[in-house]
Order: structure tokens, then C-alpha cells, then sequence
């Protein structure tokens, strides 16, 4: 069990660091939003997976729900990061601003 | 109260704060001053202080970071310092 | 196991500086944006895993909860200003 | 080499309270702009909050929120189980939800107040209005 | 910018009482029908208060029945704006069947972005553009569950939508371009029913 | 002003500093704060509230009256938001722009300041114009409900779990501003219109303080919850229990109250009619 | 009933704002009856208060039925009971004679006003009664909230000035709360009688010598004492009319005795004037702020700048005495705050009069008053002597009282300063005597005198302001009974 959670956090802290490595690296705004869209709200779901299979140790009613609230806690992530995510594109886009293309210059 | 977060997130706030008041732009000052506040809410749970931290999360997150904008939007975003 | 929440903390605080760096930098406002939304995404984990090390996460799952919601209504806010506001230097 | 770093952990949070609240001190004074203002405002009451909640702390200690069984009988019966050593000092907590509130409602006041003054002069910058107030 | 609007959506929103007819007096079925969306709201809402709420005493129960009556009073509108969109049973197996797959996808989808982010050459890989194409969903749910899903998939962003199903997609290489419908549309349109 | 500013700074920073040296190390168990008043709050709230939040039975009971001032100073907020920035009613015409919904085309009416009713084709505008966005609005409808229940749910466990009726309140007043950030004030104002909310707000604060004020017309001190136990036929300590539930939903009515208040006078000047 | 004065003082004007705050958006015909009720409430009980504690000392009323150091509880001595009074009576006396005012300026926002206004006597009213460090801060916090509001409404500069005052008042309550948070630290307790029961053995500490200077500086930006005075004229001057005669005569002293309070019951005399050396300092502050607000005061150009200029110099007058050290000198301080109150409420209300008459307060609306106004002006010139201090009016004793403390305590220059401002006070009174008495109203029609017709402000306000003159000549001829019975047993 505990191999498991380790390896569910393990890969979900490999998402985080390349969406916050992605966040730094691509090159305009709109190519920054795809680390930073999908790579948290996956590293979430891993860690939070890897965190309620661990609290369900002591197996009982109450860790049950604790561990239904964390999946929970996905739910309402997978609802509200893509609809935060389009918020951001859709200001963008109204504010002018083009997306980079190939052989520009970092910006 | 874990002491090694506790430094980590607290060298982070300096951060956030002095970015809050240096940034010439009054949208993205008061978008750092919700990150500020995060990291505020993440400290006083790592302190154990669990309801401050509730408060700040609701109200870092849902209120104060939004009355800062629509202020803004009500005002102007241009600062001079 | 403590041991190992307690570096998976410090690791993603440690990623918490990456996020801020751009919300500091960033060139745009909408940069700063993600950043910030960044840096929220992480202190939803955070907080979990603070209460794993306190062994009450129970208590700590509600915060996190809240912020799963709260987070990106200040997301949303900033970005409406986009809509009715054109511009992303001036007015 | 833990010895070391926990007695710089002995200070830090008061060392970091103090630079949050010169910050704030700061950007209230010598900043022109009367929104940055209120920023340092906010700034400066959440270094008191932190310096508050660091009061608070207790090292091996649990949140405090008493832990229970879920039967009924709670009152009387498992009161020797309880120690205060074992649980936060949760007055500092109390007090500084209390100040968060204020900071609220002070942060919306102060809000209020600036859309009125940016309404009347157009503008945020102190140096500005007090000119075209000389203009006058 | 779009053409066309949803007005169904706004004058339920505005007024939400408005669409009965005060002339005509709804039959038993009608009523069962207008009260579905309550029976289905409160349900939804009663079992999450569960899951949160973890105390099964009388006291607590009440106190959740009460705030789950007054939520669903105040906001049962908010779920299911047009009556009859509830749906059948069918509709919830089949979206329950297509979560696994979605999860599936965005892990992979996360794989993609992982291998694009740490490759060095990363800047010659990515080709970043905007491209539109039309989905053949309609409604609402399905249109806001597509999009939701094509920002959380390989490489593509939603940008807009507009209400006729018009998708404007911000894709980050060829190959998350190409994958576009693709598959994804076929198996909303069998979740939600509209195969 | 800013030589002014640093020297202030750097006096306060020296001023601290000095007296720093003299605190007890951070989370020492031993120092003054942890062993005068507050053991007692810990080791008796069980027993005396029969609340295991500590900090919750502090706040509604201990100094129950502290809690009682902080929602009246949200309360003073909301009421001096409304105060400074609310415009009276203008008369006279007003432009507003609608749209036909089928065709796209957008039209400039002039007419009266009511906030007119909807119409079937003609869709209303704010004028400074925000397009349909059908993805924010529907996921955000969705959430809505829940982050309601949510809400009510921290407010009525806050005796067992972090929360009360400020976090709760202000979750409920963030689920109001959330759905007229992602449709538009209007719609806001179509489910909770300024009467109501503005009334809402002090009734709140009359709820905690009305309680107050029935202990003391019981024969007890202001805030005593124990005088409850005769009306609510239950022993004195589950009487401060319920009584602080019943305060906490005061405090959570009002906070949500004025949070939307203020966000209403803030975001739409005072004028209630286009918000951001 | 009588043992619940204390709460009753302040929960009734709570409740009843709420109830204004409702009523305004149903009638707004009741929202100044029901004030007017819950002032009078307020008025009788503190006045009930005053006489139980000149029988038995002091009061405590514990809140939620908790003791002290747990609980938050009440603890009203005499000091704290005639400030109830001055604050209540004043309060109550003004809210009767602005009412035409406020009519006028705010005619849709009625419930609000009266509102803020109830709950700005609820925060005053809290703060002189409680017993609790941290519990002082909340309301102090509510004054202030209300007190932004209130002269926010002023007129077109009153937005900007407000917005100053919030930031220095917030710097204020906060400093005062890091005082606090310091003392905690040092004792672990929050109730002010406990604290000082612990503080003895820790005055070598330096955290609460840190804690000392905080909270004074705190309450001195509240005040507006010299140099920390910036936002005070600004905000005083562009409030409206009612509030400026509510605020300017009670804020700074409500303010003044916090300091007093922290200085007797929290830190004790001994530490606060033997331990530090920091009293010639502070009273040398309080003579320049003297000198500095009678200059000022002499180039304003209009009444309320320059009274709100004389605000400042009596800060300093309180101030000073209060950190001379001697008995004499606190008595001094503790009556100014009573004769102060009344003072400034009679020259505020008087140029309220003259605002509502004639729609400005600069000096050249008060041309030809005499003849016009005489009651008024009349009301305006006993306020004024009593700031000069001409004997029959209570200003004189409580200078003597502060003279004869400067002068044991060999500070000359407070002295000095005290001298030179009240000169200066019969210079700026006389001046406006001069314009509004000798100067012939309309003279630039050039037709010779015509004769002004009177016009008097309508009764309502008029009866007040005669009320506070009386008072002022009762107040000076009382004042042994004052010292004797109140004051004195005060100071240890």
C-alpha cells in the first residue's frame, strides 16, 4: 500500500515540477497555460488519489469520508481549473494578444 | 507547526509582499496580493492554526481579492510607483 | 512516512518559487494571472499534506476544499476585467 | 546540524513579522499611489495577524480541536483525558479572526473611499490630486 | 464574436418563474415533471452534505436537510435551467463510463506536455495556432463538457465557444491539431445522448 | 516622502527589534502566553460548552462579546459602503443598449432607469459589453448550488470541525459574487435584490445580539447561553452549545449580507446596474 | 435592573441601530426617534452608573458570565463613569441639534446616517467601560469604521481627507493591537486589572517597554498628538456639520482616556513615570504641539480649520498634563477631557448653526452674525472664552488645574505654552467677535445700513447650544465637587 502511494505521489510531484518548469520555460502566454492547465490539475488529481488511498490505513467510516471529501476536492478542481484556464485564454484574446509562432523570440 | 515549511513559506511571503507593493500596475499588484494571501493561508495551517486559515482562504480567495479588482475596474490600473 | 510528506511539502514549496517567480516577472498581467493560479493549485495539495503530517487531516480537508472552489474566483474576476476592459497596457 | 537550524526557527517567524510590517509601513508612507496604499495597508495588518498566530504556536502540539470519540457522553466524563500541552493555544486564533474581519471590512471601506476620490479628481496619484487641488 | 445567443437560458435566469403559463392548469404528469429537477437537486445535495458532513445524528441530519431544502429553493434553477434537461438514468451510466476515459486521456495528455516541457529542444517542437472547427453537439452541457475536456487533453486549449458549436482551439503541436474531434465528440454526444 | 518612509520604517524596525531579543523562542510550550489563561480554555470547553472546537467555543462564548463587535464592524462596513458610495436614484432618461438575440444586432434604447423586464428576443447589455461565455457561465451555475452548501455546511459544523459563521458567511456571499462575476449583476440582483440583502445584514447582528439580550432578560449576564437551558429544555452546558450555533448563524447571515453589499456598491459605483 | 446598567449602555444603542439600520428601509420618519430613545437610554443609565459607583467604587459586570481573565468583563471606575456621561450627554445633546442638518444634507440616506452615528456612540461608549485590552481594540475599530463613513459624506474634499484618516487610524489600531500582542506575550493575559497585577515583576523586560511606547504611539495617532497629526484638520474641517460636532468633541478625548487608562490601570504611574525617562520628552512633544496648532490656528482662514488647529493644541494641553506626573497635572488633564468635550461641542454647534444659515464657514459668512444670529453668537462667544479660560467658564479651572501641575512639576515651558495659547485663543476668538459684531452686513450694497432682518436657526437647534452654554457655567461651577469626588480618588 504505502508502495503505491509513494509511487502515486512520487509521479504526481514529476506533473507539478513540469508545470511549474513548463510555466517558466514556453515561450508566450497561451503555450505557458497548457503546463499550467493540465500538468496541476494532474499532479492534483495523482496526489490527492495517492493521499486518500493513504489516509484509508485505519480503515473506518470516518476515513472513508475523509478520503470521499479529497476526491471530492478533485471533483471540484477538474470543474473549476478548466474554466479558470479558458477565463485566462479567453482574457488574453480579447486583450490582443497574438499567440507566439514558430521562430520568434521568447516573450 | 512544522518549522522547515514554516521557513520556506515565510521567505515566499517576503517575496509576494514585496512584489505586491513594487509592481507599476495596479491589476497585477492586486493579483500578487492574492498570492500573498495564500501563502499566508498555507502558513497559519502549517502553525496549526486552523480556523485563521480557513478565514484567510475564504477570504483571501473569494472576497478580497475581488474587491481589489473591482476596484480597479472602477478606477484605473495605471500607478506611477 | 512523515518524513517523506514533509519533503514532498518542501519540494512543491519549493515549486511554489518557480510559480512565484513568474507572477512576479511576468511580463503581462495575464502571466502573473498564472502564475498566481499556480501557486493556488499548490496550496490545495499543500494543505492536505499538512494535515497528513499533523494526523488530522480530517480538519484540514475542508480548507482544502474551500479552496478548490474559492481559488479561481479571483481567476474569474481577473479575467473579466479582460472583457470589459480591452487592453492589456493601458486602459 | 537540527540544533543549528531550529534555533534560527526560534526567531524567524518574529524576524519575518517585522519585515512584512516595515513593508507595510513603508508603502503606506511613501507610496503616492492610493490603491498601492491600501495594498501596504493590508500588508501591514496581516504581518500583525502573523506575529499574533506565532504567539500562538506550540511545538508537539495538535490543532485544537479536542479529539473525541463519537459517542454522546463527551461532557464530564473525558475531561482527564485532556491536556493543555497537547493542543494549540487557540486565544491568539480567536483574536486574530476577530482582526482578519476588520481587515475586511477596512479594506472595503477604504475601497469605497478611493472609487469616491478617483471619481471626483480622476485619478489616483496623491501628487496629482493635491496639484490640481492647488490648481484651485 | 457570436452571432446568436441562448435565450432560453437568459429569461429562466432573470425570471425565474416566468415560463408556466398561468392560463393553463398542469396536469399531474406536468407537475411530476416540474418537480423532478427539485427531487433531483436535493438528492445530489443531500448526498454530498453526507459526504461532508460525516455525522449521522439526528441533530446534524436535520440541520442538513434544512440547508439542502433551502439550497435547492434558492438555486434549483442553477442546476437545471430548462426542464427536462435532468435526463434519464441512461445519461448519468453513461457519463459515468466516459470519466474513466477522460481521466486516461488527460493523463496522457500530461505525459505529452511533460515530454514537450523537459525536451530541450523544446521551442522547435511546439507550433502553437489557433484553429476553429465545428462540433456537431448541441446544448449546453455537452458543449461546456467538450470544451472542458479538450482544455484538459493533449495540448489544446479551448478558446471560445460559441453557441451553434463553433470551437476555437488553441493547440500547442500538429498532432494535438489533427486529434481534433476525433473521438472525444463521439463519446459525449453517446454520453449525453445525442448519437 | 520616501526618505520619511524609510526612516519611520527603520525606526519601527529598530523599535522591534530591540525588544525581540526578550521573547520567548517561537512555540516554546513554556512561555507566559501558553501557561496563564488559555489552559483552561482547552481543558474545560468540553466540559463547560460540551464544544470540542476550542477555538469556536472561544469565540462564540468565552468572549463571546468580541464576536458580537466583529460582526458589528462588518456590519458597519457594509453600511458605510452603502453609505459613501451608493447613488440615489437618478431620474430622467438613461441609454441602455439591447440586443436581438437571433440576429445579432445591437440597438441603443433610451428609457426610463428601472431595470426593465426581460424580453423574449431582446437580450439587455451591460454597456460596457461582455459576450456570451458559455463556459464560465455554466460551470460556474453549476458550482454555485454546491458552494452554497458548502457554505451552510461549515457554518452548522463548526462546533466539530474548522469553521463557523464567518468562513461559512463569507463562502455564501463568495457563491453570490461568483455568479455575478460569471453572468452579470443583474442576474445577481434578480435572485437577491439590495432590499433584501441590506436588510439581511442587520438582522443578522439582531440575531446574536437579540440572544444577548434574551440571556439578560432571563436573568442572567449579557451573552450568558446558559439562560437558554429553560427555553430549550436541555441542560445549561448543551445550551451553550446550541447557543453558539444559534449565534453562528447569525454572524454567518451578516457577514454574507454585507459581503455582497459591498461587493455590489464596489463593483457597480453605487449605481446597481452594471457590475464587472 | 440596575446591575445590568452596564451592558444596557451599550447594547441598547447596538440594538437599536440595527433597528435604524431596518427601520431606514421601511420608514425613515422613525429612525430619529429611535435614536433619540436609545441615547436617552444610554444617557440614564451611565448617569445611574455614575451615582452606584461613587457609593461603591468600582463595577465590574462580567459578559457571558465569565470571570476575568477568562472571560471579557466590564470594570467601571469613577473616571471611566463621568466620561460615560460627557460622552452620552454630549452625544444625545447633539444628535437634537443637528437633526435639521442632516435632514437637509443626506435626505435619502437618513437610516444610514443614524446608523453610523448610534453605532459611533456604541464604540465610545464600549470602549470607556470595558475592562479588556484586546476588547478595546474591536471597538476602537468601530469608532473608527463609523468615523470614515461619517465624514467621508462631507463635502468635496471630505472623500480624500477620510481616506487619510483611514490610513493613519488603521496604522494606529494596529500599533495599538502589536502593543498588545506584546503584552500578551509577556503575560499571557488580555485582561487589563490581570495584566497589571502580572506586570511588576517583568518591568526589566524589554518587551514591555516596547509594548509601552507601541501603544502609546498607537493611541497618540488616533488622538492626532503633534508630530502624528496630519490627518486631523483635513478630516475635522470637511466633515459634514453634524458629524464634526460629534467627532471633534469626542474622538481625541475618548482617545485621551484610553492613554489615561493604560497609563493608571495597565502600566501603572511607577513605571510609566519612574521606570522610563521619556515624560520631559513627551511633554516638551506636547509644548510644541501647543505652540504649533495656536500658529496654525492663526492662519486659518476659515472657523472650522482653525478649531480643528485648536483641537490639536488642547491634544497637547491633555497630553502635557497628563505626563507632568504630578496630581495636579492629571486632574488637570482628566477635567480638560469633561470641559473640552463641552467646549468644542458649543463652538461646533454654533458654527453648525451658522452652516445651516448661511451654507459656509469661512470668516467672511460671519459678517454682520450679530444682528443676524445673536443666539448663536452668543453661543459661539461663551464657547470661545471658555477656551480662553475666563473664569466664570469651566476652560479656567482645568488651565489652573494644568498650570499650577506645570508649575510644581518645573516645566516651565509647558507652562509657558499654556500662557501663549491662550492668548492666542483670545486672539482668534476676539477676531471673530470683531468680524461678526462691528462689520455691517451687506455693506457692499453701498446704501448705508440696512437693516439685517434676523435669522435665527430654528428652535430645535438653538435651545441646545443654550442648553451647552449653561452647562459650560454649571461644569466651572462645580468643578470643586468634580475634583473632590471623581477625580481625586482616581489618582493613586
Amino acid at each position: 500500500m504505502d508502495i503505491i502511494v509513494v509511487f502515486l505521489i512520487i509521479c504526481g510531484l514529476v506533473f507539478f515540477t513540469g508545470g511549474a518548469v513548463g510555466i517558466l520555460r514556453f515561450p508566450d502566454f497561451y503555450s505557458r497555460l497548457h503546463p499550467a492547465g493540465k500538468l496541476d490539475t494532474g499532479g492534483a488529481l495523482l496526489m490527492m488519489v495517492a493521499l486518500a488511498l493513504f489516509n484509508l490505513h485505519h480503515f473506518s467510516l470516518a476515513t472513508v469520508l475523509t478520503g470521499l471529501k479529497i476526491i471530492l476536492i478533485v471533483v471540484f478542481v477538474f470543474l473549476s481549473s478548466p474554466t479558470a484556464i479558458h477565463g485566462i485564454v479567453d482574457a488574453g484574446v480579447r486583450a490582443g494578444l497574438g499567440p507566439w509562432t514558430r521562430g520568434e523570440k521568447r516573450r | 507547526m512544522i518549522w522547515e515549511l514554516d521557513l520556506v513559506i515565510l521567505s515566499l511571503v517576503v517575496v509576494a509582499a514585496v512584489g505586491a507593493i513594487a509592481i507599476k500596475d495596479l491589476l497585477g499588484s492586486a493579483i500578487l496580493f492574492g498570492a500573498y494571501s495564500f501563502m499566508m493561508c498555507l502558513l497559519w495551517a502549517i502553525m496549526g492554526a486552523v480556523d485563521v486559515a480557513f478565514t484567510e482562504a475564504s477570504v483571501g480567495a473569494g472576497v478580497s481579492t475581488v474587491f481589489f479588482v473591482a476596484a480597479v475596474f472602477r478606477t484605473t490600473r495605471r500607478s506611477k510607483d | 512516512m512523515d518524513n517523506f510528506f514533509l519533503f514532498s511539502g518542501l519540494y512543491l514549496s519549493f515549486l511554489m518559487v518557480l510559480s512565484l517567480y513568474r507572477a512576479v516577472i511576468g511580463p503581462t498581467v495575464l502571466d502573473r494571472l498564472i502564475g498566481a493560479n499556480a501557486i493556488g493549485s499548490k496550496t490545495t495539495v499543500l494543505l492536505v499534506l499538512i494535515g497528513l503530517m499533523f494526523h488530522r487531516v480530517d480538519m484540514f480537508v475542508d480548507i482544502a476544499l474551500a479552496y478548490a472552489m474559492l481559488n479561481f474566483i479571483a481567476v474569474l474576476a481577473a479575467s473579466r476585467y479582460f472583457q470589459k476592459r480591452k487592453g492589456l497596457f493601458g486602459e | 546540524m537540527s540544533d543549528f537550524f531550529s534555533s534560527v526557527a526560534d526567531y524567524y517567524n518574529y524576524l519575518i513579522y517585522i519585515v512584512l510590517m516595515v513593508i507595510g509601513l513603508y508603502a503606506i508612507i511613501a507610496k503616492k499611489n492610493l490603491v498601492k496604499k491600501i495594498v501596504g495597508m493590508n500588508i501591514f495588518q496581516t504581518a500583525i495577524i502573523l506575529f499574533y498566530v506565532s504567539i500562538g504556536a506550540k511545538r508537539g502540539a495538535t490543532i485544537p480541536i479536542i479529539e473525541h470519540g463519537h459517542g454522546e457522553a463527551v461532557h464530564g466524563a473525558g475531561s482527564q483525558a485532556i491536556k493543555a500541552a497537547e493542543y494549540i493555544n487557540p486565544l491568539p486564533h480567536v483574536l486574530m479572526l476577530t482582526a482578519i474581519v476588520v481587515a475586511v471590512a477596512t479594506l472595503g471601506v477604504a475601497l469605497a473611499l478611493a472609487i469616491r476620490v478617483y471619481n471626483r479628481y480622476e485619478t489616483l496619484e496623491e501628487d496629482e490630486i493635491l496639484a490640481q487641488l492647488r490648481e484651485k | 464574436m457570436p452571432a446568436t445567443t441562448n435565450t432560453r437560458e437568459n429569461t429562466i435566469l432573470h425570471e425565474p418563474g416566468q415560463g408556466s403559463d398561468p392560463g393553463v392548469t398542469p396536469s399531474t404528469r406536468k407537475r411530476a415533471r416540474a418537480f423532478l429537477p427539485y427531487a433531483i437537486t436535493f438528492i445530489l445535495l443531500f448526498s454530498l452534505w453526507i459526504v461532508l458532513s460525516g455525522k449521522f445524528d439526528p441533530f446534524h441530519l436535520s440541520l442538513g436537510l434544512i440547508s439542502c431544502v433551502m439550497v435547492t429553493l434558492f438555486s434549483k434553477d442553477l442546476i437545471f435551467p430548462e426542464p427536462g434537461t435532468e435526463g434519464s438514468l441512461r445519461t448519468w451510466v453513461c457519463f459515468i463510463r466516459y470519466v474513466p476515459w477522460l481521466l486516461y486521456q488527460i493523463f496522457m495528455a500530461n505525459l505529452h506536455v511533460l515530454y514537450l516541457t523537459f525536451h530541450p529542444r523544446m521551442m522547435d517542437l511546439i507550433d502553437p495556432r489557433i484553429f476553429r472547427f465545428q462540433s456537431r453537439l448541441k446544448g449546453d452541457l455537452p458543449l461546456v463538457t467538450f470544451a472542458n475536456s479538450i482544455t484538459l487533453t493533449p495540448g489544446t486549449i479551448t478558446v471560445y465557444v460559441s453557441i451553434d458549436g463553433t470551437f476555437t482551439v488553441h493547440a500547442l503541436d500538429k498532432s494535438s491539431r489533427e486529434s481534433l474531434p476525433g473521438e472525444m465528440e463521439r463519446r459525449i454526444a453517446r454520453a449525453f445522448g445525442e448519437e | 516622502m520616501r526618505t520619511l518612509g524609510i526612516l519611520v520604517a527603520a525606526l519601527t524596525c529598530a523599535l522591534l527589534f530591540y525588544a525581540m531579543g526578550d521573547f520567548p523562542p517561537w512555540a516554546d510550550p513554556g512561555s507566559a502566553a501558553h501557561t496563564h489563561v488559555s489552559p483552561r480554555y482547552i481543558e474545560k470547553t468540553m466540559e463547560e460548552t460540551s464544544v470540542p472546537n476550542a477555538v469556536t467555543a472561544v469565540l462564540a462564548d468565552y468572549r463571546g462579546f468580541d464576536t458580537m463587535f466583529e460582526t458589528t464592524v462588518i456590519f458597519a462596513a457594509g453600511v458605510v459602503c452603502f453609505f459613501i458610495l451608493r447613488l440615489p436614484k437618478k431620474e430622467g432618461p438613461i441609454f441602455r443598449r439591447y440586443r436581438h438575440t437571433l440576429t445579432g444586432m445591437t440597438i441603443r434604447v433610451k428609457c426610463t432607469r428601472k431595470i426593465p423586464p426581460v424580453l423574449e428576443e431582446f437580450e439587455m447589455i451591460d454597456n460596457l459589453w461582455a459576450p456570451h461565455d458559455l463556459i464560465i457561465k455554466t460551470s460556474c451555475r453549476i458550482l454555485v448550488p454546491f458552494l452554497q452548501l458548502f457554505g451552510l455546511y461549515v457554518i452548522a459544523h463548526g462546533h466539530h470541525s474548522p469553521g463557523g459563521g464567518f468562513q461559512g458567511g463569507v463562502i455564501l456571499g463568495a457563491s453570490m459574487i461568483l455568479l455575478a462575476i460569471s453572468h452579470d449583476l443583474r442576474t445577481a440582483l434578480a435572485r437577491m435584490g439590495e432590499k433584501v440583502h441590506a436588510l439581511l445584514c442587520p438582522i443578522g447582528v439582531l440575531i446574536y445580539a437579540g440572544t444577548g439580550a434574551l440571556c439578560l432578560v432571563l436573568g442572567r449576564d449579557f451573552l450568558d447561553y446558559g439562560a437558554l437551558a429553560g427555553i430549550l429544555h436541555v441542560d445549561p452546558v448543551t445550551a451553550r452549545s446550541h447557543g453558539i450555533l444559534i449565534v453562528e448563524i447569525g454572524v454567518g447571515l451578516a457577514v454574507m449580507a454585507t459581503m455582497i453589499w459591498i461587493y455590489n456598491n464596489i463593483s457597480s459605483r453605487g449605481e446597481y446596474d452594471e457590475g464587472l | 435592573m440596575s446591575q445590568h446598567y452596564p451592558a444596557l449602555l451599550v447594547t441598547v444603542p447596538l440594538l437599536s441601530a440595527l433597528l435604524i439600520s431596518i427601520l431606514g428601509w421601511l420608514s425613515r420618519r422613525l429612525c430619529f426617534p429611535v435614536a433619540v430613545a436609545a441615547l436617552c437610554v444610554a444617557l440614564f443609565s451611565s448617569v445611574g452608573l455614575l451615582f452606584r459607583v461613587l457609593n461603591e467604587d468600582v463595577v465590574h459586570y462580567f459578559l457571558g458570565g465569565w470571570a476575568p481573565p477568562w472571560g471579557i468583563a466590564y470594570r467601571v471606575d469613577r473616571l471611566s463613569a463621568m466620561v460615560l456621561v460627557v460622552v452620552s450627554a454630549v452625544a444625545l445633546i447633539n444628535l437634537i441639534a443637528t437633526r435639521r442638518s442632516v435632514e437637509r444634507e443626506f435626505p435619502e440616506k437618513i437610516g444610514a446616517f443614524y446608523t453610523l452615528y448610534v453605532l459611533l456612540i456604541t464604540g465610545l461608549m464600549g470602549i470607556v467601560v470595558t475592562g479588556d485590552a484586546f476588547n478595546l481594540y474591536v471597538l476602537l475599530e468601530i469608532t473608527a469604521l463609523t468615523g470614515y463613513g461619517l465624514i467621508a459624506m462631507g463635502e468635496d474634499r471630505a472623500p480624500l481627507a477620510s481616506l487619510n484618516y483611514v490610513y493613519m487610524g488603521t496604522i494606529g489600531a494596529c500599533f495599538y493591537l502589536l502593543g498588545v500582542g506584546y503584552l500578551y506575550i509577556s503575560t499571557g493575559s488580555l485582561n487589563m486589572a490581570d495584566i497589571s497585577a502580572i506586570l511588576p515583576s517583568l518591568y526589566g523586560s524589554r518587551v514591555v517597554l516596547v509594548a509601552f511606547i507601541i501603544c502609546m504611539v498607537g493611541v497618540f495617532l488616533k488622538m492626532g498628538f503633534f508630530p502624528l497629526h496630519a490627518w486631523l484638520p483635513n478630516a475635522y474641517t470637511y466633515a459634514p456639520s453634524a458629524v464634526s460636532s460629534l467627532v471633534a468633541p469626542l474622538m481625541t478625548k475618548v482617545m485621551i482616556y484610553v492613554m489615561i487608562r493604560l497609563i493608571l490601570t495597565v502600566f501603572t504611574p511607577t513605571f510609566t513615570f519612574s521606570r522610563l525617562a521619556l515624560n520631559h520628552s513627551v511633554v516638551w512633544l506636547a509644548v510644541i504641539a501647543i505652540f504649533m496648532g495656536a500658529v496654525l490656528a492663526l492662519g486659518a482662514r476659515d472657523m472650522k480649520r482653525m478649531l480643528s488647529y485648536v483641537i490639536i493644541a488642547e491634544v497637547g494641553y491633555m497630553v502635557g498634563g497628563a505626563w507632568l506626573g504630578n496630581r495636579a497635572g492629571m486632574t488637570g488633564a482628566i477635567l480638560h477631557i469633561a470641559n473640552d468635550a463641552v467646549m468644542t461641542l458649543c463652538v461646533f454647534l454654533a458654527v453648525g448653526n451658522v452652516v445651516y444659515r448661511t451654507g459656509g464657514y469661512a470668516f467672511e459668512d460671519l459678517k454682520g452674525m450679530f444682528r443676524k444670529m445673536p443666539y448663536t453668537m452668543t453661543g459661539l462667544v461663551a464657547g470661545g472664552l471658555s477656551m480662553i479660560g475666563v473664569p466664570p467658564t469651566c476652560g479656567f479651572f482645568s488651565k489652573w488645574y494644568l498650570i499650577s501641575g506645570g508649575v510644581q512639576a518645573g516645566q516651565y515651558g509647558f507652562v509657558a505654552a499654556l500662557v501663549f495659547s491662550s492668548l492666542i485663543n483670545a486672539v482668534l476668538f476676539f477676531r471673530i467677535i470683531e468680524i461678526g459684531y462691528y462689520e455691517p452686513f451687506g455693506s457692499d450694497h453701498g446704501h448705508g445700513p440696512a437693516p439685517a432682518p434676523m435669522e435665527e436657526a430654528p428652535l430645535s437647534m438653538v435651545v441646545p447650544l443654550l442648553v451647552v452654554v449653561v452647562g459650560l457655567v454649571v461644569m466651572g461651577a462645580y468643578t470643586g465637587d468634580i475634583v473632590s469626588g471623581i477625580i481625586a480618588p482616581m489618582i493613586p
